[in-house]
């Protein structure tokens, strides 16, 4: 059981909306995720929790409502601004988005470079964050010569590395079998303790019931709030 | 060495091809101009030693003393245009008559007395030359008190000019076409790179990569690719001119104008607008891509 | 229980290794997969499972040993035959391979038309079997409109619509929840009733054991064969 | 219509981008190479106008009877590459020589007796005219026995002809280079636009199609780009050669020589070539992406 420790809201959403053309994806979700909070969005295929996920970090603009993150309005954000949201959050996609032409080393290591780290701390972090994840052989192979797996272990390094204050993690263990996934959550809940605050989307109701922690339903886009498992 | 240029060395490493193929891009665009400019280059040095034989006869009054002859001479030196005058007396002339026309020469020999008159040859200063300013020049000449007609060129100069002047407007016309097409071309390919990796581009923004971080190392390869573009652009063309130059007849080249290859200036020049075109093309594609 | 009714065997592997450089994917791996057989390849991330199945549809081939299917040996088929090869299988890729700038109907109607079926008839399969994965109201859309179950589930549909001989599915549950799996396995087990193959690879225990039939399990590589559950 | 083509028609509206780029590039390629071509082709008239004023002046010998003229004219028009004699009595030759001379004529009217001799002027088929043609002709009509002497163009004619070489020289250089150039480019653009779709190829060999299902469309996608293109192309071509053509000096074209543009033969072999450049691009393309 994982305790949601801060009550104050990190992250808010009113009314938000997102429609594309007549296909209504996100409907009425009204939604506060607190601080250092470990919360799962669940729901079916084609429930909303990707679309979710992509409001908050602005991949996509909202149809209506507001969104508000670290008390940031998102819709007010100058575009030359949304760099600075988006290092707040670690994201792990749903299909990892790894670039297929460099090497794990650089995909993980690319995130502290933008931020305008230095070589050798870089250096440290990724060996020791690829570790974590089991990659630690394969720093130079390219995505494509990996197994799923070992893509999401990456993607994974790669949202974590930054030290994020948010995490956004969708469907991160899909690909994993049940030791690796293991090794994932517990990599995230020890993010959790240090302070992070952790969203997770996921259909995996085992995993949810295994880990605990807040629980929303997405349903055909509309939330179904239930109560703390 | 910056991290920027780093990455944009790493960048380079890992799409060869499709950095080979923007370089050879580059290259064939450079070595297509700048082979126009050399043939134009060359073109004009021909035009402007066929220009040298255009020489304006002056043929002066039977009564002029031939003292006022220097002075007339510097006076026709100072005007705006003439590089020489060269003063030919009626006996000079007649000689010259003679051996110009070798087989008819005996007709001459019966001659009660010289009817030539004497002469300024007229050389002008081929650069400053045209069929307007050579009229102009003969205008002016004909005007001096001494001067009792002027006679300049023969028709077939003047046709010749024009003709040179239409291969000149269709040559600007061509030159103009294949510069805009090279650039084209240079920026098209570019655009299909970038297009070809703007998955890459946009996973970078979402990990939170500024747009100016994105854009630096895209920059330094093409400024890389211009550059190496540029230099084999420009080593295929001397290769293919020595081939052209070694093929012109000999009495050519050795003649009145020599083939020579592209200044250095303008070799410099050639370099830095590849590596500018490289630049710009990636510019214009990276805006695009960065735009929403 | 899945019971497999034919026991001559319809894809043999004796002795197969496949190395990446001096990484073994896959250690001397002997089976024989039988006709109409529903087989698990089971094993965590990384053990080698989507590495055997592109060896059997020859995306890949063999560093060593052989591999006969429908009695063919794999290594002497000739470059031009390989297509028909590849139209026994009805394949299921982990990562999908959706072409992303054609709409769903025209990604599940290509394997017909490159076999070479007539246009009314494409029409009303495609149709019908997007209605059986729930994605008949999809047809126009684009892959990269769809949210991960949606795009597995048309996969899945490509993957069937040829009525495949053997359907090779690479963790073809791992983006759904559980209704959609439970949809999916169904259909599976029905193209399994009229006399296919089926081979699933999967990292996820449960649902081989909601299934059943026969598992291998790999491992590193390197085949640990299990009895029947 | 057959799957095939409905497949590469689906295949151009879903890839917009990609086939506009192909389809500007070949437009672009059969742009520069036709222009290049309606310059050379106006150019080679342009000299062939030039060359009819080339003539062979062949002066007879003082005892020739008049009586073998028509015989003789007979003769020399029979011979290759001649296409007019004309005789040019020695009476006529001196009015001519008068009135030519202009103001040196006072000093044929001294003349005890003409010392012109009679004449034939030699016109040739332009076609057959090289310098090397014109010298052996010249030589074999000296050897007639009726001939004193031949004469032949002047040496501002040889020195133009060796001008013209020059540039027709350069001409073929600079246009085999733009003909290989924009193969190139079109073979490029078609390869980086098959790069970027590399994984649609590969997809549909993993699902069963076999190389020729995978090919059709794109064969047929680079015939009608092709088509397009060289439409493009040469309606580019022609706005720019009604543009320039009315720019050049009337006194140009109204005279011994016309602009032209394009014959219709040569258009039509440039949208067949252009065709076949967009299916051999994708051709060399496939090929790569469908090696292994
Ligand atoms: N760009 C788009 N255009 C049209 N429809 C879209 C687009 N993006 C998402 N959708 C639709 O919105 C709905 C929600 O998609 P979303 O990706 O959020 O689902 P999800 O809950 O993440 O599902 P899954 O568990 O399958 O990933 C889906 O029906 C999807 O098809
Ligand atoms: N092209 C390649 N080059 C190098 N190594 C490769 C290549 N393809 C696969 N591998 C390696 O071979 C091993 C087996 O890969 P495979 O994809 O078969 O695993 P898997 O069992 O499917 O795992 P997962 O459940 O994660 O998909 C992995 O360690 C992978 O990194
Ligand atoms: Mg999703
Ligand atoms: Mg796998």
């Amino acid at each position: 059981m994982i305790d949601s420790e801060d009550k104050s809201a990190i992250i808010r959403l009113f009314h938000v909306y997102r429609n594309y053309g007549v296909k209504h994806a996100l409907i009425d979700i009204t939604l506060d995720i607190f601080n250092n909070e470990f919360l799962f969005i669940s729901g079916p295929s084609g429930a909303g929790k990707t679309t979710l996920l992509k409001l908050l970090y602005l991949a996509e603009p909202v149809s209506d409502g507001q969104i508000l993150v670290d008390g940031l309005n998102l819709s007010r954000i100058p575009r030359k601004n949304i760099p600075f949201l988006r290092r707040k959050f670690g994201i792990v996609f749903q299909d990892y988005k790894l670039i297929l032409t460099k090497t794990v080393y650089e995909n993980v290591a690319l995130v502290l470079e933008a931020a305008g780290e230095k070589r050798r701390l870089i250096h440290k972090k990724v060996k020791s964050v690829l570790r974590t994840v089991g990659m630690e052989q394969r720093l130079n192979s390219l995505p494509p010569s990996l197994s799923g797996g070992e893509q999401q272990r990456v993607a994974i390094a790669r949202a974590v590395i930054g030290d994020p204050n948010i995490i956004l993690a969708d469907e991160p263990t899909g690909s994993l079998d049940v030791d690796a996934a293991d090794l994932v959550m517990d990599l995230l809940k020890k993010f959790h303790t240090r302070g992070a605050t952790v969203v997770i989307a996921t259909h995996d109701k085992a995993l949810i019931h295994k880990t605990g922690g807040r629980v929303v339903h997405l349903n055909e886009g509309r939330l179904q709030v239930t109560p703390e498992i | 060495m910056t991290p920027s240029v780093k990455r944009a060395i790493q960048d380079i490493r890992q799409n060869r091809f499709l950095n080979a193929v923007t370089i050879i891009t580059i290259a064939l665009s450079i070595l297509i101009v700048s082979a126009f400019a050399l043939f134009f280059i060359n073109t004009n040095d021909l035009m402007n030693a066929w220009k040298r034989g255009i020489r304006i006869m002056a043929y002066l009054k039977p009564e002029t003393p031939q003292a006022e002859i220097p002075e007339l001479k510097k006076k026709i030196q100072n005007m705006y245009g003439v590089s020489e005058a060269r003063f030919i007396s009626k006996e000079d002339a007649l000689n010259g008559l003679k051996t110009h026309m070798k087989r008819q020469s005996s007709l001459l020999d019966n001659l009660r007395e010289n009817p030539l008159p004497d002469t300024f040859e007229i050389l002008m200063i081929a650069s400053s030359q045209s069929w307007e300013r050579v009229e102009m020049l003969a205008a002016d000449i004909e005007k001096l008190s001494q001067v009792a007609e002027v006679e300049y060129g023969q028709r077939w100069l003047e046709r010749f000019t024009n003709i040179f002047n239409l291969f000149r407007l269709a040559g600007y016309a061509l030159g103009a076409l294949f510069f805009m097409a090279a650039i084209f071309f240079v920026a098209n390919t570019i655009r299909l790179v970038l297009y070809s990796r703007r998955e890459e581009v946009e996973i970078m923004r979402l990990v939170g990569a500024a747009d100016s971080f994105i854009k630096m190392p895209f920059y330094i390869e093409g400024l890389i690719q211009g550059a190496l573009g540029g230099i084999i652009g420009l080593a295929a063309l001397f290769v293919i001119f020595l081939f052209v130059s070694s093929n012109v007849p000999q009495d050519f080249s050795t003649g009145f104008f020599h083939i020579r290859f592209l200044p250095l200036p303008v070799f410099v020049a050639v370099i830095f607008s590849s590596m500018f075109v490289g630049w710009l093309g990636c510019y214009l594609s990276l805006k695009q891509y960065l735009k929403s």
